[in-house]
């Protein structure tokens, strides 16, 4: 996938020019780090004690039960949701709890929903153009111009998702699945440090699954990687790690052998003949 | 450049052409036709159609804002009257001792009301500059202030539209106190001259329908400028997910104040060229109703297209111009229904039927490449 | 035959003001047929055109343009709301046109091209007090208006006018409130309050328009009765009666220049034209209605005098011009172009008529500017050569700011 | 059950179904499949009136022409209907949302039946919770129980595995087997995960670009097939 | 003044000293024919004369007289100088009947009739009459009422036979209002002690004359008077907010009575109605049919409204949406723009159609006035009405959507049309009925505001906007707030009121709203949870 990571960095001609659009400190440990985190809705308690810690480079796998609070374990992250209590650091230097939903996504934690978002009115390409990592202040935006090498790259993504043909469509007709694949590629597009990635697969086939795989973990290394995802056929072909969630906190961690044999995780999520 | 970047597009060039040329046309019939020629453009109708143009401008702005941004201000009236004030202040300061009392400072309603001194906020408007910066300002700054209060708490959808109107409704009842220093519901009217210039001559009122044909070009110009930018793009991420956008990084509220603020201060230009034209303001321009009614201006042209608010706001206003002068007991009648019609039969507007048109001929051009540098 | 003489009628059919203004455009409509049914004027018919600016103040302003430059009408009829009147003003001066305003105003102006029917506030407000002051022994004021100029002005005035005549400052209560307001129970109640002093309590309403029907009714029910605290009031007319229960209010006040009631031949006559000319046995006549009918009275006569519809020519014609009112007494267009009024005090009845329970011995003239605003009072107004000045200062001998509107 | 024949549809100018002929078989559960944006939920879109066709026409029981019923009258033949995104109700609380169902009940029952609740326990504890509040897969649940209320003779799934924790999909696929079993439900899957598709389908149907390009029993469906059609 | 005390005076000596032997005297018809005269020729000051003799005569017939005379109907026909009774005064022929013998004489123009003019001060002293010689009728709401009316009216003659009533009167209330009345005049007359039997009363007269004697010449009087003074406006404080609040509930209740229908149309199925307004003026202008409908029995047309003001408002709306929203699906933002057309058309209709006058809504008798909880503290009975009308449809617009099918459909069709019409819920049904109920609700509000308020075109126009901005400050979609939003909204307003005056006060108010609802987005009571924040 080194043609992918050229793309990617294709304005950075020396490293030290690089924007410092993401100085995440990552020297000290991890690139995310969850400690003690509660959050409750009306009395219920979706996320409980909830502690977690994400490598510089990891590929980490979510799974657990519906309801588990594996999506608002993300909504927290991403400044969506405040927790109760609790802290989230995202490498030593930022406190993701003072921040919001801009600085986050600027800081490089790009996220894929859900349920698919895409911007229905604007075309494919242009998902994909506000996507990009770019000086997202107003007047840099208001004078911002479609440089040939954006163009590529976004064709390029284009291509990958497999929406060439849908370029100049409103998103808002894509299919479900093809709208997931179009917030993939704004995930691409948007280079974050740390994705994360809650169910790509859902409604792809067999195939388009293998290829999500090989692009994640192709990913992985450079960028960190978090997925939640409940096909475990997937999940196994990518995992390294996994951790479970059941009712907010962890319920087990370690390697897919291990967490699909651990009784409990059989009994609340895998269900005996998984 | 952004603002150069929509001179390339068609319907742009289009639009202006059409603008240019119909103030040209009028200025021509009307100073060159002999007065009794069936085809002689009176003062009186140069003077409409500068009205007209005025509500398009303002229109155009409110398109800006509700089309692109997804947000509907019932209070745009606002930023009309304040722009419409600052300029109707200077007018008055050039009234100096004409007035009916005869002093050279104080405006006549000052004078009845026992003033003595101009109060602070009147000092400076005497000077064109100060009054024609203060018309971009006032608006501009109630805005800022507004509107930083309102994205910033992200107040949105119904809860920004109530408020807006909430905000006019306020200042029409302030307005229309006596003690804020503003003539109270007469207003401020009786004026003289614009920058040397007699507003009673026929001249000066052609002048001043050629200002707002121009200003109503770079009106325009800077709202398609803006639209087309990427900017206009993320407005209408914004508009539609706007919580989507701020995941990508996009400041949401700073973006919305930005395109609030620019198109406030549109308004406020509107404004200003309006008082001149139709020779008083006071404050009904901020009843909430007029507010509504640019609104229905827009929707009725089409809305998100900047040109169909043009068409929707001069359309009402000729249909009012000549119903009330046709039949003037039932041209409610006539306007209501209006309303009605288009909703029902032409969802986007008119400007949705000259779309449909163009459709069948030219199929899409996709924003994407307008954006080519 | 010759062309006609087009009489513009610039009143709203729509909007907030249609109510008050519909009937004064029929009011023209009627007069104008009977004028033609007479043979018209000169041997000319009279030919109405009516437009509507739908309580729009710049669209009066636009109207008028369109009513003297398009239709080139010789003379208007119109504008109820001062600020329309304003807005209008510099057109008809800028075109040289005629306008009949019939209803009471504010006073503080006065314009070659504007002939002010109505009462100005030396013919209504001033005579009222006097009344309420002498005849019924108050001694404690309530000034109630709605928030616009008319109110203010007059308040202003009757406030001046009641400190020089030895009123304290604590013995007048001021209050406003803004238009349309239907919310008057903690108003009442203060004004309860107010009037519970010990000393005979008025209250002098300058509240316009649909406010009125919520205010009597909340006096009503909060048991404040005519003897109690009477209430007088100068925008209340017939036809705002028409729409209120008047049963509560018997005992309560207005001063106008006109009842419908009035005991009068020729009234009687003008109510049956009426009442046939809108075919509703119903309908009812008011005082800006005896307003265009004098002012309309006044334009024929001057028409004839002049013997021709000049503006500058009936200018000049119409000042001295003296036509019968419907109240038994003349009207005489004065040289400030206001004219000679009587001034009538009427009590509620509970058929919505009013009862006259008193009036001036003879008429007043109506004053420009007021002699009780340290502003004008030094002003006068006289349009008659060679003075040809609305703002005469008696004090510098200069004619104040408008010289050269005048000359224009 | 249901017969489609020559059925066309368009958004607009693009022409999505293509003369499309489909067979579903009362009493089995037949599964469409293909790959993303083939026209699988448009198809079944059309099934339950929310597109409207061009031409052809869809028969329901033998007897009913489908296309020429309103979309509400569908349901009360019998339809229930899983859409693809799910499609709650979001600020009625679960109950609510199970309730809308009730209507076109049968015999008129004004209590959601038990069923449901037993196949979904988490519905019966988030009764009062507004269903947008949910998370993704119990709202999945929460739509599928829903269509379940009204007790429907032709059950529509459009992809009800999607986000779902394994072990409760494979409830789902038990119970839809039972269903057919015992109450004689007929279902109409779509899904992707052909395990799933093999272990609870009768029958098989592939959509490509608009067509139906193979329709057999479930055993037919051949690697050859899925190369062709399945993958990218 | 002192002839209309000796003659009250009189009166009451008349009155309780002959009883209702005197009352079936009769003057002749002719003594009486000339005293009627005499009343139409006199001046003013000379009519209070004839008044007197009038009372004095003792004829059975004379209170009709003085009544008719207060009443303005009484006239004198021009020609002959006969004095009539106008039992009917509208339009320009009038029904008249003799003053003496009572006999109808028909119609007669109003050319050919001079009324006999009536002023507040004669109109007074007949009330003083009239009372007098009511404190010895049977009803002790009517003796209340008279001794009410001497409150600070007594005189020297009166008082010997005020304290002689004052012996048999046995109804507590109208012996307190005796001993006031008595106590004020004595305070009149310089006695300190009475000033005792004052300090507690809260009566607006009782004021009056404590501050008269707070400014008296003897210190002493003066002192007392301020003590009892300072302690009456201790209690009225109380009784003053306890106003307020009343006033800010019975506000509160109107904007919620024109609220809650758009809470309906606008909060639940999202269609931004501008017509609104309109369907409130049709409510109102049923009532007022409905009165035409039944003249003279205003309290029984009301009620009749009620029914008929919802139908009609609710068929107006069943023919909006049909014509026009039902088009709109979808289109939220568009049903401005229609609905607005429709509001200038139906204004239009209204002033085409009826007039563009206001239209007289009489108050029934069971309405008007108010009930006294103390001398300080009346409740005016048209907004305690209004109050309990407005709860009640609340009430039952809450039953309708928690209890009824309705409710859930509503709901459903509103968040996720496609999805409801699958799940078998009768969309367009659904959305006829919730907008007429929403309509009808409406013409509800009319049938209430015609009692406080103008029916006329512009009625709707003044309330959309105060509409609009209640049901979102509660937060849209949410009854609860709508009721709690309207009570505060009208609270606030009236609290800040006295001290601010109206026009401020509605600024301020205005204000608050805009900046309340930067600390709460979404109204009193947001819609909470994911799906909210979207
Ligand atoms: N705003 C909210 N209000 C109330 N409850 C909430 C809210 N947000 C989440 N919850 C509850 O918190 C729990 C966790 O939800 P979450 O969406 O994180 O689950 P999840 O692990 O992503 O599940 P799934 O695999 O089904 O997507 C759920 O039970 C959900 O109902
Ligand atoms: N509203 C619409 N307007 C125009 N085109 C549409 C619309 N909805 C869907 N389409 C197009 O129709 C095609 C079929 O869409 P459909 O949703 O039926 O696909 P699908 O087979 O269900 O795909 P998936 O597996 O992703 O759910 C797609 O190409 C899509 O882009
Ligand atoms: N002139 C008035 N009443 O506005
Ligand atoms: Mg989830
Ligand atoms: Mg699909």
């Amino acid at each position: 996938m080194s043609m992918f990571e050229q793309l990617t960095n294709r304005d950075q001609v020396f490293e030290f020019l690089a924007p410092a659009a993401s100085p995440v400190d990552v020297r000290h440990g991890p690139i995310l780090y969850l400690e003690d985190v509660n959050v409750s809705f009306d009395g219920f308690k979706a996320i409980n004690n909830l502690n977690l810690t994400i490598d510089d480079g990891e590929l980490r796998c979510i799974i657990g039960p519906n309801g588990a609070g594996k999506t608002t374990m993300m909504d927290i992250i991403t400044g969506k949701t405040r927790p109760d209590t609790g802290s989230v650091w995202f490498g030593s230097r930022h406190n993701l709890l003072t921040m919001n939903e801009p600085d986050i996504a600027s800081l490089g934690i790009g996220r894929k929903f859900q349920k698919p978002t895409v911007f229905e009115a604007l075309t494919v390409f242009e998902n994909l153009e506000l996507a990009m990592a770019t000086d997202k202040r107003i007047f840099p935006t208001l004078t911002a111009i479609m440089k040939p090498e954006y163009r590529d790259r976004i064709d390029e993504v284009l291509e990958m998702i497999k929406l060439k043909t849908l370029r100049d469509k409103p998103a808002g007709i894509l299919s479900h699945g093809q709208k997931q694949w179009l917030e993939i590629g704004m995930l691409l597009m948007q280079k974050p440090r740390l994705l994360l990635v809650d169910e790509p697969v859902a409604g792809m086939t067999e195939q388009e699954m293998e290829r999500t795989a090989e692009l994640l973990t192709s990913l992985a290394g450079k960028q960190s990687v978090v997925v939640v995802e409940h096909d475990m056929g997937f999940v196994r072909s990518i995992a390294r790690k996994v951790t479970v969630l059941h009712q907010g906190s962890v319920l087990a961690e370690g390697t897919m052998d291990q967490v699909s044999n651990d009784r409990e995780v059989i009994k609340v999520y895998l269900g005996e003949e998984a | 450049m952004w603002l150069t970047r929509p001179l390339r597009e068609k319907s742009t060039q289009i639009f202006l052409g059409v603008l240019f040329s119909a103030l040209i046309v009028v200025t021509f019939l009307h100073l060159f036709m002999p007065q009794d020629s069936a085809l002689h453009v009176s003062a009186y109708t140069v003077t409409l159609l500068g009205k007209y143009l005025c509500y398009a401008l303002l229109a155009v702005a409110v398109d800006l804002v509700w089309g692109y941004l997804g947000i509907l201000s019932l209070g745009h009236g606002a930023f009309f009257a304040l722009g419409g004030y600052a300029m109707g202040m200077y007018l008055m300061r050039q009234i100096g001792d004409r007035g009916v009392y005869g002093d050279p400072v104080l405006p006549d309603f000052m004078v009845f009301l026992n003033w003595d001194t101009l109060p602070w906020y009147w000092q400076g408007f005497d000077m064109a500059w100060f009054a024609f910066i203060m018309v971009l300002l006032a608006p501009g700054l109630l805005a800022l202030v507004f509107g930083f209060l309102a994205f910033r708490s992200r107040v949105t959808g119904v809860y920004l539209s109530i408020i807006t109107q909430a905000l006019t409704f306020a200042l029409m009842l302030a307005f229309f106190r006596n003690e804020m220093g503003f003539g109270g519901n007469n207003g401020l009217t009786d004026f003289r001259d614009i920058l040397g210039f007699n507003l009673r001559s026929d001249a000066t009122r052609l002048g001043l329908f050629i200002a707002t044909g121009i200003a109503l070009a770079i009106g325009y110009l800077i709202c398609r400028g803006i639209v087309t930018s990427k900017l206009g793009r993320v407005s209408v991420a914004c508009r539609d997910a706007e919580a989507r956008t701020r995941f990508l990084g996009y400041r949401v509220e700073r973006v919305q104040l930005f395109v609030f603020v620019v198109s406030a201060m549109l308004a406020g230009v509107a404004g200003a060229l309006y008082v001149p034209q139709v020779g008083i303001i006071n404050p009904s321009e901020f009843s909430p109703l007029f507010s509504i009614e640019i609104v229905v201006w827009v929707a009725l042209g089409g809305r998100a297209t900047l040109y169909g608010a043009v068409i929707g706001a001069i359309l009402v206003n000729y249909a009012k111009t000549v119903f009330t002068g046709v039949m003037p007991d039932a041209w409610l009648f006539a306007l209501g229904a209006l309303f009605v019609l288009v909703t029902v039969f032409l969802p986007k507007g008119i400007a949705g039927l000259l779309q449909k048109r163009k459709k069948a001929k030219d199929d899409d051009t996709a924003t994407g490449q307008e954006a080519t540098a | 035959a010759e062309d006609p003489i087009k009489v513009g009628i610039l009143h709203s059919l729509s909007g907030t003001m249609a109510i008050s203004e519909t009937a004064l455009k029929d009011t023209m409509l009627m007069l104008i047929e009977k004028q033609n049914a007479e043979g018209g004027v000169l041997g000319r018919k009279l030919e109405p055109v009516v437009v509507d600016p739908a309580s729009n103040w710049p669209l009066f302003a636009e109207r008028a343009r369109e009513l003297l430059e398009k239709e080139k009408v010789d003379v208007i009829f119109g504008n109820w709301t001062s600020v329309s009147r304003k807005s209008v003003l510099p057109v008809v001066e800028e075109l040289n046109g005629l306008l009949f305003y019939p209803v009471q105003y504010e006073g503080e102006e006065s314009s070659e091209n504007v002939f002010y029917t109505g009462a100005a506030p030396n013919q209504q407000a001033i005579p009222a007090v006097d009344y309420l002051k002498n005849e019924l022994g108050v001694e404690r004021w309530v000034l109630a208006g709605t928030d616009y100029v008319y109110p203010r002005t007059t308040n202003r005035i009757l406030e001046t006018y009641l400190k020089d005549q030895g009123v304290a400052d604590a013995d007048i209560m001021i209050n406003y409130t803004p238009f349309g307001h239907s919310d008057w129970q903690a108003i009442v109640s203060d004004i309860k309050s107010f009037g519970s002093a010990g000393k005979k309590t008025a209250v002098v309403s300058t509240i316009n328009g649909d406010a009125n029907v919520p205010f009597y009714r909340e006096l009503g029910n909060q048991g404040v009765s005519a003897s109690d605290i009477p209430v007088v009031a100068f925008s209340v007319g017939e036809q705002e009666l028409s729409g209120i229960d008047t049963a509560p209010l018997v005992g309560h006040l207005a001063a106008w220049n006109y009842f419908m009631s009035v005991d009068n031949e020729a009234n009687y006559d003008f109510i049956d034209a009426w009442v046939e000319f809108k075919g509703d046995e119903k309908a009812v006549t008011n005082d800006p209605m005896e307003a265009h009918y004098i002012g309309f009275n006044m334009y024929v006569e001057a028409v004839k005098k002049a013997g021709t519809t000049d503006v500058d020519a009936i200018k000049d014609a119409i000042i001295g011009v003296a036509v019968p009112n419907l109240t038994g007494g003349i009207a005489t267009m004065m040289p400030n172009h206001h004219i000679t009024k009587p001034v009538l005090i009427g009590e509620i009845q509970d058929n919505g008529q009013f009862s006259v329970v008193w009036e001036t011995p003879s008429t007043v003239a109506g004053d420009a500017w007021s002699d009780f605003l340290p502003g004008s009072k030094d002003l006068i107004s006289d349009w008659r050569a060679p003075l040809r000045c609305g703002n005469f200062n008696v004090v510098t001998g200069k004619c104040g700011g408008s010289a050269e509107v005048a000359s224009n | 059950m249901l017969k489609i024949q020559k059925l066309n549809q368009y958004y607009g100018e693009s022409h999505t179904l293509w003369d499309l002929d489909l067979d579903i078989p009362q009493g089995q559960c037949t599964c469409v499949m293909g790959r993303n944006g083939v026209g699988k939920t448009t198809l079944m879109k059309c099934i339950m009136g929310e597109e409207t066709t061009k031409s052809g026409s869809i028969e329901f029981a033998q007897d009913v022409e489908l296309t020429k019923k309103r979309i509400e009258d569908r349901s009360r033949l019998g339809i229930g209907y899983v859409p693809q995104g799910r499609q709650i109700f979001p600020l009625l609380t679960v109950e609510e949302n199970l309730r809308t169902g009730l209507a076109v009940r049968k015999d008129g029952s004004k209590k959601i039946p038990e069923r449901v609740y037993e196949l979904f326990p988490v519905l019966k504890e988030m009764k009062h919770r507004r269903g947008g509040d949910l998370s993704g897969g119990q709202q999945q649940q929460l739509a599928i129980g829903r269509a379940l209320v009204i007790e429907p003779r032709l059950l529509i799934l459009d992809e009800p595995g999607e986000g779902i924790q394994p072990n409760i999909v494979a409830q789902i696929g038990e119970v839809i087997r039972k269903l057919i079993e015992e109450d004689g439900l007929t279902v109409l899957l779509v899904e992707q995960k052909l395990p799933f598709a093999r272990k609870y389908a009768d029958r098989f149907a592939i959509l490509d670009r608009g067509r139906r390009v193979a329709e057999d029993e479930i055993a037919g469906l051949t690697d050859e097939l899925i190369k062709k059609h399945l993958t990218v | 003044m002192s002839i209309f005390r000796l003659l009250a005076g009189l009166a009451l000596a008349w009155c309780l000293a002959l009883g209702p032997a005197v009352a079936t005297a009769q003057v002749q018809d002719d003594t009486a024919q000339t005293l009627l005269q005499r009343l139409a020729e006199a001046s003013n000051a000379e009519k209070s004369k004839v008044l007197k003799q009038i009372a004095e005569s003792g004829d059975e017939r004379a209170r009709g007289w003085l009544e008719a005379f207060a009443g303005g109907r009484l006239a004198t026909v021009k020609s002959s100088g006969y004095v009539v009774l106008v039992t009917s005064n509208t339009g320009r022929n009038w029904q008249v009947a003799s003053a003496v013998t009572g006999d109808s004489m028909g119609e007669m123009s109003r050319r050919d009739l001079d009324s006999i003019r009536v002023n507040n001060a004669l109109r007074s002293q007949v009330e003083g009459i009239l009372s007098v010689v009511d404190l010895s009728v049977a009803d002790h709401r009517a003796r209340s009422a008279a001794a009410r009316h001497l409150l600070g009216r007594v005189d020297t003659v009166m008082a010997p036979l005020i304290k002689e009533r004052l012996e048999v009167e046995e109804n507590s209330q109208v012996r307190d209002l005796l001993a006031n009345a008595l106590a004020i005049h004595q305070l009149e007359q310089g006695d300190i002690n009475a000033i005792e039997q004052l300090s507690g009363s809260l009566n607006s007269r009782v004021r009056a004359a404590l501050n008269n004697a707070a400014s008296s010449d003897d210190p002493a009087i003066a002192a007392a008077a301020e003590k009892a003074l300072a302690s009456i406006e201790q209690k009225l404080k109380l009784n003053k907010a306890a106003e307020t609040l009343y006033f800010g509930l019975s506000l509160g209740s109107v904007l919620v009575l024109a609220a809650i229908g758009l809470a309906i149309t606008f909060g639940v199925m999202g269609v931004i109605n501008m017509a609104h307004g309109e369907l409130i003026m049709l409510g109102a202008y049923t009532t007022w049919g409905m009165q035409q409908l039944f003249p003279g029995q205003p309290g029984l047309a009301l009620i009749l409204s009620i029914p008929a003001g919802f139908m009609v408002a609710a068929l107006a709306g069943i023919i909006i949406e049909r014509s026009v929203i039902q088009h709109l699906k979808g289109r939220p933002l568009e049903t401005l723009l229609a609905t607005f057309g429709i509001s200038l058309i139906l204004q239009q209709l209204v002033r085409t159609v009826i007039s563009p006058l206001n239209r007289t809504v009489v108050t029934p008798e069971w309405m008007s006035g108010s009930i006294m909880i103390n001398e300080a503290l009346s409740l005016t009975l048209n907004r305690l009405y209004v109050i309990g009308f407005a709860l009640v449809v609340f009430a039952g617009l809450m039953l309708i959507m928690r209890r009824t099918r309705l409710g859930l459909e509503v709901r459903a069709v509103t968040q996720n049309r496609a999805m409801a019409r699958s799940m078998g819920i009768k969309a367009t049904k659904v959305d006829i009925m919730t907008f007429a109920l929403g309509s009808g609700v409406a013409g509800l509000a009319g049938v209430a505001l015609s009692q406080i308020t103008n029916v006329g075109p512009n009625l709707g126009q003044n309330y959309i906007i105060d509409s609009f901005m209640v049901v979102v400050f509660g937060g849209v979609g949410n009854l609860w707030g709508t009721l709690v939003a309207g009570l505060t909204l009208g609270t606030i307003n009236q609290v800040l009121e006295p001290w601010a005056g109206a026009v401020l006060a509605k600024i301020m108010v205005l204000v608050m709203i805009i900046l309340f609802i930067q600390k709460r987005p979404r109204g009193l009571f947001p819609q909470k949870g994911r799906a909210a924040e979207g």
